[in-house]
C-alpha cells in the first residue's frame, strides 16, 4: 500500500463524514467495535479495520470486500464506541456509496434483498413480504430456501397471499422521485 | 378499573404487523383495548424503510420516516409504536434531522412538507410501564403468570443507540422484566438478552441468523426459561420461526416458545387464546401454558 | 523448650528479620490477629545486609532446629542495596552448610515485606512444621557433646610410627 | 606405567630466575627477591628472601617447589626490608593469590617485580623430595592446574612446560561427597574435623588470612568457640570456608600444612565452585575491584529465598 | 554490674489477656543482673512513663527493658522517657510482646513462655548496650546545582529566592539547555525561548547566585552539610569582566565556518561565538580547536577590534573551590544517536534507517531548530539537502527506545507528544503538506496530553500509522519508508521527502563520571538512582544530593521543573536546621583490628567508608585503615556483615549484643 496524498482519496472520506455525520479521524482504533460485533466473524475486514482503511483513504479495499454489506445494523459498536464513532453510519454511508459506484462487492444477496426491498416499497408503499420471498428466491436462483417454511407460515395466517395496498400511492411515489431529482441536481449525496 | 387519566395514541403497526405479525397486531389492539387506552392507527401509513432503506440511501430512509411522522401529526395523542425496528428508525429519524439542518432541509424537500420533531414517539414498552405505569398494570393483572419464567429478549434496536431511542438503559435495560413481574411472571437473568439475532439477514442470508439466534436460544435454555419474550416481529420471526430449523442445524431441541411481550401481559389480564393469536406461534405455546396453569 | 500436648517435639526457631520489612511484616501479622506456632524468636536487625553467616551458625550451636532468615523483597531495600548483598552471602552460605552436611530442610530464606503478614505467617508455620517433622538439629548437639581431643588420630601412619617408638 | 612429567625445563627456568634476580638486585630497582633455595634434605627446597645479588645464586626452581610465597607479602612481611618494591617468584597458583591480595589493597602491584614461573607441576607433600615428578608423586593441586604459565608477570623465563592431563582429584571428591546425603556428608566432616588439633597452620599459611585479630580469637564476643573441641573446629573449618569463598584460588597450601591430614581445600574448591556457578566468578585471573560476594547483581538467583 | 530495670506492660487487656504478665514479670526478675522488675496497666501512659523515671532514679537503674508493644511503636515513646530521667536513650530497648505474642498466639501457657524468653533475650542485649551519642554536623547553607538547563536554573531560583547562595556550574558557553534549542512547546503551543529567556535573565541577575559557565566539576570531597566542590573553568579567551557583549568579534572573525552545534550543525558560526543570541551570559568564547590563531598563530583579528579589550588568548583554566551543604545535580539528557557507532557508546546504530547518513533523515532535536523562528531557516521546514519544503514529510517513534536490542529498553516518554507538536507545527507551516507518523502506542499521560495528541490527528489530520518501519532508503531525492499498518494488517510504502525520527532520551555524555565524583550511584544506562522510586524520588541515596530533571531519567518539561522545585525544597529543608542530628546508629571503625582491604568500601551502599591513614609519631605511614564518615553513614551494617575481622561494628547492632541474644535463647 503506497501512501502519499494521491493514493489517499480525502474526498471520499469527506463524503463518508458528511452522510455518517461522525468523525473517521477520531477512531484510535481501540479494536472495541470489532470485539462486540456479532457479524465480524462474517467479514474479511472487520469493523475497526473498515474504520482505519477509511483513515488511511483506501475505500476501493473496503468496498470490494463483503464486510460492509454483512454489517447487521445492530449500532452495538456506536453505543459502545468511546469516542462517539457512529460506525453503523459510516456503514450505510458506505454502501450507499458503494451502490453509487455500483460497486464490486462480492456480495450480491444482501443487496439483491435490499433492492427487493425498496423496490416493493416503490410499488407497494409498504413491504409485501410474501412476493419480498418469492422474488428473492427465485432471482437469487435459491428456488428451493425456505421452502418447507412456507406452507407452515400461510397456515398461520404469516404469509397474506394478497397484499394490502396503500391507497395513497401517489405520495410515495413523489418521494422518490424528488429525492432523484435532488441527486440529480447535487442538492443531496 | 379505569385508568387515572385516559390515554389515547396514535398508531403505528409497520408492514409486519400486517403480515407476518397478525398476532403482534392484535395482541396488541386487544390489550390496549382492555386496558382502556385508546389506540388511533395512522392513516395511509407507509413503510419505515426498516434496515434496507437507512442501509443503502439514508436520506430515503429518512424521508419516509419523516412522511409517516407527518402522517401521524393527523392523529390526537403520541405515536405508539409496536415494532423495535421501526421505533428505531422513527427515533433516529427525530434524532437525526434534529442534529443536522442540511439533511432536515433535504428531507423536507423530498416529502415537501415540514418535519414534525416535537411530537413523541413511544414503544408499547413505553406506554406500559410509564404512561401506564406498572402499578395500574398491576392492578389491571388478572391471572398472575406465576410461575412462568421468562427470558426477556430485548434485541438491539429498542435500546441502542446511546441517546436516541432512549427506552431504558442503553447496556442494562430492566423495562421488559419490570413489565412482566408487573405481570405476575419470573424472569430468568441471562447473557443474550442483547445479542443481535440476526435480523433481516432472515431472507439474504439464513445461515448467519441461525448462527446467532441458536446462541440466543441455548443461553435462554441454559438460563432455565421456560420462554422468550420480545417486542420486535423481526426477532420474532427469527427465533419463533426458525427455531425449528435451528434445531435441526445443531441437532438439539428448545420447545421454546417466543411470545410478545403484548400476549404475555394480554393473558395476564385475562385475555382468551383467541385474542392474543397464541395459535399463530410457530412454536406452540400451549403445552406450557397447560403446564403452568395458565389457560 | 516448651512442650505440649499436641507434638512430641516442639523446635526451637530463630528468625533473623530487617526491621524494615519483614519485621513490620510480623507486626502486620500481630495487629491482624493472625495466629501462628510460638517457636519462634525473632532477632530484629537494621538490615538483612547486616545478618552474618556466622549468626547463623551460633543459632544451630546454641540449639535452634531451624533458622529464617528473612528481609524486604529485592529493591525494597531501606537502605538501598543491603538485601543485594545478603542475597549472595547467603547464597554461598547455604551451600557451604548443605557441603558439610547441614540439611537445608532447617534454614529457610524468605523476603516478606512489611504489607505481608500473611505470608510472615506462612513462613513461621511451614518452617516450624518442616522441622517439626524432621525432629531436633542433633547434630550440633552431639558436636557440642563430645568432649575428646582428636578422637580420630588413628590413621596407618601413627600407628606405625607409633609402633616404631 | 610411565607417566613421568618432564621437568628438565627446571634447570635452565632456575638459571634465568638467578639471572634476572642478580640483575635486578645489582641495579637496586628491587630490595629483596623472595624466592626459593635449596634445603638440606637431599632434593628439598624452602623459601629464602635474598637482599644481596650475589646470594642469586642461592635461589633454585623444581619439583620440590611448592610453597605459596605469596604468604611472606603479607602476614610474613616481617622477615622482608621495607622501603622499596620486592621482586618474587610465583608459579601460577600462587600468581592467583598475589592477584587476590592486589584486589584486596593488601599489595601495590607497583611495590611489586613477579618473576613468572612456567611450571608442569611440583611434588605432592606426601612424596619424598627427592622423587621424580609423575602423574602419581605430583600434587593433587598441579592436576587440575589451569594456569601452568602465568600471566601478567614482569619477567618469566622463556620455556613452555610440557604437562599432562590428570584426572582431577578434588572435583573427583567433590563429586563423590555431593552425591551423599547429608547425613552421610555430616558423618563425613565430623570424622575429619574431630581430627583437628587447632593449630591454625591452615590460617598461618593462607595469603588470605592476612585478618590482624582473627574473628575466631576474639572473645568479646565469642563468636565462635575456640577450644579444640568438635563444635569449636567445625566452627572453625566452617568461618574459614566462608572466609575464604570467592578468594581463596585453590593453592591448597592450607591441605599441605594440616598435620591432621584434613582435606581442607576441598572446602574452598567446593565454593569457587559454587560461585563460579552462581555468578561466573573465578578468582585469580586478573584484579579486581570486588569479589563475587562484595558485589551484586539485581538478577542474580533467588530461587532459593521465598 | 548492671542494674537492669524490666517494666511488663499489660496494654490494658491486649497482653495480659494471653500472657500472664506477673509470671512474667517474677521470672524476669530473677535474671542476673535484673534489679527491678514491675508490670503495669499502660507503660506508654503518663502514669506508665512516670512509673519507668521514678524507678530509674529510686533504683539508679543502668537499663531499661520495656516488654510491650512493637519497637516501631513506641521505641522513641520510651526512650525519651529513659532520657528525661537522666539516662541515655539508648540504653532502653523494648521487648516486642504483643504484635509478636500476646496477638498471635492463643494459648496462654505458650504466650507467657515465649513472652519470658523475648524479654530475657532483651535483658540479655540490654547488658550490652553502650551510651551513643546523637550526631550532629554542621550545615553549609550554600548550595551548588550541576548543569543550567531549565531543571538547574529552576532549582537554582527557587533556593536563592529563599535567600540561599547558590553556585550554578554550566558545561556550554551558555546556560539554557536544551530548552533554549526548542521551538514550540506542548501541549500549549507557547514558544520556547518566550518563556526560557527571561528565566535565563534572573539567574544572571540573582544576586545569590554565582554562575560558572564554560565550566565543569573537577572534584567533589565531603558529605551532606559539609561538601568541598571543585570547579573548572574553562579558558574562555575572553575576560567576562571587561566583554560589553557588543558582538563586534563574532562579525569580524574571519572563520565563519564552523558547523553551529545549537544549530545542529544546520548553520555556521565563528570562531569566537556564543551558542544563540539570547545566550546568558552574552559573553563569547572562542572555540580554541578552530581558531586560526589558536591553530596557526596568526589572525588576532577579534582582539584588534575588540574595544575593551576583553580578548585574552592567555587566558587558562581556572579551578574554584567552593564550599556548599547541599547539591543538586540537573545535567539532563542527550539525544540517541543512529550513527554506525556513536561516540563513547557500547550502542549499534540503525543501518536500516541509514546509520545517520541520508542528509533529509534528521532527529527531533534538528527539526526543533528547523521550526524555531530563531533557527538557522527562520522557523521554515526545509530540507537539509537541498533547501526545499518538504510535503510529505514521515515521522518514526521509538528509534533506540523500547528496543533491547540496541541497549534501550525504557520509554524515552517525551517522543510522543514532542512528535505530536511536530505534526501540528508542520501542519501551521507546510499546508498542502502530508505528515505521517508510524508508532506502536501513543504514550501521552500528562494534564491536557492525549487531547493534544488527538488534536493533532483530528484537526491537524497527521495520518498515524500504528506499525514500525522497517527500512529507510534513498530513492532519487525521496526517501522510502517501508513500514506496515498492523491495525489493516499490511505493508506500508511511504515516498517522502523527510524523515523525522524520534530517537532515544539518553543520559548526558560522561554522567557516570560525574557520578564517580560525587559518589552517587546510577543504573545501566548512566540516569541518576533515586533514592527511593517512589517515596524519594529527588534524593539520591547519599546525603546531601538531589536530583532535577532528565538526568534521573526521561522527562517532559512540566516534570522537569516539578522535579527541580521539589530538589530545591529538599535543599531548603536541610537548611532549615544550622545543624544536622541524626541518630547514632553508625558503623565505626576499631582501627587496631582492621587490615585495610576495604570490603567494607566495595559494599557500603552510601560510599561512606574513607581511606585513613595511621602514621607513627615520626609521621611514617603505619598502615592503611577504613574510616566510616558519621555523616554518610546509612546505618544497615552490611560493612560489618561483611568485615572478615569484624573490625567495623555498627553502633546499636554489635556482635555482642546479638550473640547475647543468641545465646540467651
Amino acid at each position: 500500500m503506497l501512501l502519499s496524498t494521491e493514493t489517499m482519496d480525502v474526498d471520499f472520506v469527506r463524503k463518508v463524514e458528511a452522510l455518517s455525520g461522525t468523525s473517521v479521524r477520531r477512531c484510535f482504533q481501540c479494536g472495541k467495535c470489532s470485539a462486540g460485533c456479532p457479524m465480524a466473524t462474517f467479514m474479511e475486514h472487520p469493523p475497526n479495520r473498515v474504520v482505519r482503511l477509511l483513515q488511511l483513504g483506501q475505500w476501493q479495499r473496503i468496498l470490494a470486500g463483503r464486510s460492509i454489506w454483512y454489517c447487521a445494523s445492530c449500532e452495538t459498536c456506536s453505543t459502545r464506541c468511546p469516542n462517539k464513532v457512529h460506525l453503523a453510519s459510516i456503514m450505510d454511508a458506505l454502501r450507499k456509496l458503494s451502490w453509487d459506484a455500483e460497486g464490486p462487492s462480492k456480495e450480491s444477496y444482501v443487496q439483491l434483498a435490499n433492492r427487493l426491498f425498496l423496490q416493493n416499497i416503490r410499488t407497494y408503499g409498504r413491504q409485501y413480504e410474501m412476493r419480498l420471498a418469492a422474488v428473492f428466491n427465485v432471482k437469487s436462483g435459491q428456488f428451493l430456501k425456505d421452502l418447507m417454511l412456507g406452507p407452515k407460515l400461510i397456515s398461520k395466517g404469516k404469509l397474506k397471499m394478497f397484499h394490502q395496498k396503500n391507497k395513497n400511492m401517489i405520495e410515495i411515489e413523489k418521494i422518490f422521485g424528488r429525492i432523484e431529482e435532488m441527486r440529480k441536481n447535487g442538492e443531496a449525496l | 378499573m379505569t385508568p387515572k387519566k385516559t390515554l389515547n395514541y396514535a398508531y403505528y403497526p409497520g408492514c409486519s404487523l400486517h403480515a407476518s405479525a397478525g398476532e403482534y397486531d392484535l395482541s396488541t389492539r386487544e390489550l390496549f383495548k382492555k386496558l382502556n387506552i385508546g389506540l388511533t392507527e395512522v392513516p395511509d401509513w407507509f413503510c419505515c424503510g426498516a434496515t434496507p432503506a437507512h442501509n443503502v440511501d439514508e436520506l430515503l430512509s429518512l424521508s419516509l420516516c419523516a412522511k409517516n411522522l407527518e402522517l401521524a401529526e393527523q392523529v390526537e395523542g403520541d405515536l405508539a409504536v409496536a415494532c423495535a425496528a421501526c421505533f428505531s428508525r422513527l427515533k433516529t429519524t427525530q434524532h437525526v434531522l434534529s442534529e443536522s439542518d442540511v439533511k432536515r432541509r433535504q428531507v423536507e424537500k423530498a416529502i415537501d412538507a415540514p418535519v414534525p420533531l416535537t411530537g413523541n414517539v413511544k414503544h408499547l414498552l413505553d406506554i406500559l410501564a410509564r404512561d401506564l405505569g406498572l402499578e395500574q398494570l398491576e392492578q389491571a393483572v388478572t391471572k398472575p403468570l406465576a410461575g412462568l419464567k421468562v427470558a426477556c429478549y430485548y434485541g438491539c434496536l429498542l435500546t441502542r443507540p446511546t441517546d436516541v431511542p432512549n427506552l431504558d438503559c442503553v447496556e442494562a435495560p430492566t423495562i421488559m422484566e419490570d413489565i412482566l413481574k408487573a405481570a405476575g411472571a419470573e424472569t430468568v437473568a441471562w447473557s443474550h438478552r442483547m445479542e443481535c439475532c440476526g435480523a433481516n439477514f432472515t431472507l439474504s442470508r439464513p445461515g448467519v441468523v441461525i448462527q446467532l439466534s441458536h446462541a440466543i436460544l441455548d443461553s435462554a435454555k441454559e438460563a432455565g426459561a421456560d420462554c422468550i419474550m420480545v417486542a420486535c416481529p423481526l426477532c420474532h420471526g427469527n427465533l419463533d420461526i426458525r427455531q425449528k430449523e435451528i434445531e435441526g442445524v445443531y441437532n438439539t431441541e428448545y420447545a421454546m416458545p417466543v411470545f410478545y411481550i403484548t400476549q404475555l401481559v394480554g393473558l395476564a389480564t385475562g385475555l382468551g387464546a383467541d385474542k392474543l393469536g397464541l395459535d399463530a406461534l410457530i412454536v406452540n405455546p400451549m403445552p406450557l401454558l397447560k403446564e403452568k396453569q395458565l389457560l | 523448650m516448651h512442650h505440649t500436648e499436641k507434638h512430641n517435639f516442639e523446635p526451637k526457631i530463630i528468625a533473623f528479620v530487617c526491621t524494615w520489612c519483614t519485621y513490620a511484616g510480623a507486626d502486620l501479622a500481630g495487629t491482624s490477629r493472625m495466629q501462628y506456632p510460638a517457636n519462634v524468636r525473632v532477632l530484629k536487625f537494621p538490615c538483612t545486609g547486616r545478618i552474618d553467616p556466622v549468626f547463623i551458625l551460633k543459632a544451630f550451636q546454641q540449639g535452634a532446629d531451624g533458622v529464617l532468615v528473612s528481609g524486604c523483597h529485592p529493591g525494597d531495600c531501606h537502605y538501598i542495596a543491603g538485601n543485594f548483598h545478603a542475597r549472595r552471602r547467603f547464597a554461598a552460605f547455604r551451600k557451604l552448610l548443605e557441603f558439610v552436611g547441614v540439611d537445608l530442610g532447617r534454614l529457610q530464606f524468605s523476603w516478606v515485606s512489611a504489607a505481608e503478614g500473611g505470608k510472615w505467617v506462612e513462613m513461621v508455620t511451614d518452617l516450624t512444621e518442616r522441622v517439626r517433622g524432621m525432629g531436633p538439629m542433633q547434630e550440633f548437639r552431639e558436636l557440642a557433646l563430645e568432649e575428646q581431643w582428636s578422637g580420630a588420630i588413628d590413621t596407618p601412619e601413627l600407628r606405625e610410627a607409633y609402633n616404631s617408638i | 606405567m610411565t607417566n613421568s612429567i618432564d621437568t628438565s625445563i627446571y634447570t635452565a627456568i632456575t638459571e634465568a630466575i638467578q639471572d634476572e634476580a642478580r640483575r635486578i638486585l645489582s641495579e637496586r630497582s628491587v630490595i629483596a627477591v623472595v624466592g626459593y633455595t635449596a634445603a638440606r634434605r637431599k632434593g628439598s627446597a624452602q623459601p629464602v628472601v635474598i637482599t644481596q645479588a650475589d646470594d642469586a645464586g642461592k635461589l633454585i626452581f623444581s619439583a620440590a617447589c611448592v610453597n605459596n610465597l605469596a604468604v611472606y607479602l603479607t602476614k610474613a612481611k616481617k622477615e622482608i626490608p621495607k622501603g622499596g618494591k620486592i621482586g618474587i617468584v610465583v608459579k601460577g597458583c600462587d600468581l592467583k593469590a598475589l592477584v587476590g591480595l592486589l584486589g584486596e589493597s593488601q599489595l601495590k602491584r607497583e611495590e611489586l617485580y613477579l618473576i613468572g614461573v612456567p611450571c608442569a607441576g611440583v611434588l605432592a607433600s606426601t612424596a619424598q623430595p627427592a622423587r621424580e615428578l609423575t602423574g602419581d608423586t605430583i600434587a593433587p593441586k598441579c592436576r587440575e592446574c589451569d594456569n601452568h604459565l602465568p600471566q601478567g608477570c614482569d619477567f618469566v623465563p622463556d620455556q613452555r612446560p610440557v604437562t599432562l592431563e590428570l584426572a582431577g582429584k578434588y572435583s573427583a571428591e567433590i563429586a563423590r561427597l555431593e552425591a551423599m546425603t547429608p547425613a552421610e556428608r555430616w558423618a563425613y566432616w565430623k570424622e575429619q574435623f574431630k581430627k583437628c588439633i587447632k593449630c591454625y597452620a591452615c590460617r598461618q599459611v593462607c595469603p588470605f588470612c592476612f585478618c590482624e585479630q582473627c574473628l575466631c580469637d576474639r572473645n568479646k564476643p565469642q563468636m565462635v568457640e575456640t577450644t579444640p573441641r568438635p563444635a569449636g573446629n567445625t566452627a572453625w573449618h566452617i568461618v574459614r570456608a566462608m572466609h575464604l569463598a570467592g578468594r581463596c584460588a585453590g593453592c591448597a597450601e592450607c591441605e599441605r600444612v594440616c598435620p591432621m591430614d584434613i582435606p581442607l581445600n576441598l572446602l574452598n574448591r567446593k565454593m569457587a565452585k559454587e560461585l563460579k556457578e552462581l555468578y561466573d566468578y573465578e578468582a585469580g585471573f586478573e584484579v579486581r575491584e570486588k569479589g563475587p560476594l562484595a558485589m551484586y547483581d539485581e538478577k542474580d538467583d533467588q530461587s532459593f529465598i521465598k | 554490674m548492671s542494674r537492669i530495670g524490666v517494666f511488663i506492660c499489660h496494654c490494658g487487656e491486649n497482653i495480659s489477656r494471653t500472657v500472664d504478665v506477673e509470671r512474667v514479670a517474677a521470672q524476669v526478675g530473677t535474671l542476673p543482673g535484673v534489679a527491678f522488675s514491675t508490670d503495669y496497666k499502660y507503660m506508654c501512659s503518663d502514669p506508665g512513663q512516670g512509673l519507668l523515671k521514678k524507678a530509674i532514679q529510686e533504683q539508679r537503674l543502668s537499663h531499661v527493658v520495656v516488654a510491650a508493644c512493637s519497637p516501631r511503636m513506641h521505641e522513641k515513646t520510651f526512650r525519651k522517657a529513659v532520657e528525661s530521667a537522666g539516662l541515655n536513650p539508648f540504653l532502653c530497648e523494648m521487648a516486642n510482646i504483643r504484635e509478636h505474642c500476646s496477638w498471635v498466639h492463643e494459648d496462654r501457657e505458650e504466650a507467657t513462655q515465649k513472652a519470658i524468653e523475648i524479654v530475657g533475650m532483651m535483658v540479655e542485649r540490654v547488658k550490652k548496650n553502650r551510651v551513643l551519642p546523637t550526631i550532629t554536623v554542621p550545615v553549609t547553607k550554600r548550595s551548588l546545582v550541576i548543569g543550567g538547563g531549565i531543571a538547574g536554573i529552576q532549582a537554582a531560583l527557587d533556593i536563592a529566592d529563599c535567600g540561599h547562595e547558590v553556585v550554578l556550574v554550566e558545561r556550554e558557553p551558555s546556560i539554557g539547555g536544551h530548552m533554549a534549542q526548542l521551538s514550540e512547546t506542548f501541549p500549549t503551543l507557547d514558544c520556547s525561548q518566550c518563556i526560557m529567556t527571561p528565566k535565563m535573565v534572573d539567574v544572571a541577575n540573582h544576586p545569590k547566585i554565582k554562575l560558572y559557565t564554560y565550566a565543569e566539576i573537577e572534584h567533589v570531597e565531603g558529605y551532606i552539610g559539609n561538601f568541598q566542590v571543585t570547579v573548572r573553568k574553562k579558558a574562555r579567551s575572553v575576560d567576562e569582566d571587561k566583554c560589553t557583549g557588543c558582538g563586534v568579534c563574532m562579525t569580524k572573525c574571519p572563520q565563519k565556518k564552523i558547523p553551529n552545534t545549537f544549530d545542529r550543525n544546520l548553520g555556521m558560526r565563528p570562531a569566537i561565538y556564543v551558542p544563540f543570541p539570547q545566550a546568558v551570559p552574552n559573553t563569547p568564547v572562542i572555540d580554541r580547536e578552530n581558531c586560526t590563531k589558536f591553530k596557526t598563530g596568526k589572525c588576532g583579528v577579534c582582539q584588534k577590534v575588540c574595544g575593551p579589550g576583553a580578548v585574552d588568548y592567555e587566558q587558562e583554566d581556572q579551578l574554584i573551590v567552593e564550599p556548599v551543604g547541599a547539591i543538586v545535580v540537573a545535567t539532563g539528557f542527550d539525544l540517541y544517536s543512529i550513527e554506525e557507532k556513536p561516540k563513547g557508546s557500547p550502542i549499534k546504530g540503525y543501518g536500516e534507517f541509514g546509520h545517520g547518513k541520508i542528509p533529509d533523515v534528521i532527529d527531533g532535536m534538528t527539526f526543533e531548530r528547523l521550526a524555531s523562528a530563531s533557527g538557522p531557516t527562520g522557523g521554515k521546514i526545509l530540507r537539509p539537502s537541498d533547501g526545499r519544503e518538504p510535503k510529505q514529510i514521515v515521522f518514526i517513534q521509538c528509534v533506540g527506545s523500547r528496543a533491547r536490542e540496541k541497549g534501550i529498553s525504557y520509554c524515552s516518554k517525551i517522543c510522543c507528544m514532542y512528535t505530536a507538536k511536530h505534526t501540528m507545527l508542520y501542519h501551521h507551516k507546510v499546508h498542502d503538506g502530508q505528515a505521517y507518523v508510524f508508532f506502536m502506542d501513543a504514550r501521552t499521560p500528562g494534564k491536557s496530553y492525549d487531547e493534544f495528541w488527538r488534536r493533532s490527528i483530528e484537526e491537524e489530520e497527521a495520518v498515524y500509522i500504528r506499525g514500525m518501519v522497517s527500512r529507510l532508503y534513498q530513492k532519487g531525492d525521496k526517501i522510502v519508508v517501508m513500514g506496515s499498518d498492523i491495525a489493516v494488517g499490511v505493508q506500508v510504502e511511504i515516498e517522502a521527502d523527510m524523515v523525522v525520527l524520534a530517537t532515544a532520551v539518553q543520559p548526558q555524555k560522561g554522567a557516570d563520571t560525574l557520578a564517580q565524583k560525587l559518589g552517587i550511584s546510577y543504573d545501566k544506562y548512566h540516569f541518576y538512582s533515586e533514592a527511593h522510586a517512589k517515596l524519594r524520588p529527588v534524593e539520591c541515596a547519599t546525603a546531601g544530593i538531589y536530583l532535577a530533571g532528565a538526568c534521573q531519567g526521561p522527562k517532559d518539561i512540566p516534570d522537569t521543573v516539578s522535579q527541580a522545585s521539589a530538589a530545591a525544597a529538599k535543599v531548603m529543608t536541610l537548611f532549615a536546621k544550622d545543624k544536622l542530628e541524626r541518630e547514632p546508629i553508625v558503623a565505626k571503625v576499631r582501627e587496631a583490628g582492621c587490615v585495610g582491604c576495604f570490603y567494607c568500601r566495595k559494599v557500603c551502599p552510601y560510599g561512606a567508608v574513607e581511606e585513613k591513614e595511621i602514621r607513627d609519631r615520626q609521621g611514617n605511614l603505619i598502615k592503611v585503615v577504613a574510616y566510616v564518615n558519621p555523616g554518610v553513614c546509612g546505618g544497615c551494617g552490611t560493612c560489618q556483615a561483611t568485615c572478615p575481622s569484624k573490625s567495623v561494628e555498627l553502633d546499636g547492632y554489635t556482635d555482642e549484643q546479638i550473640v547475647a541474644m543468641i545465646e540467651s535463647l
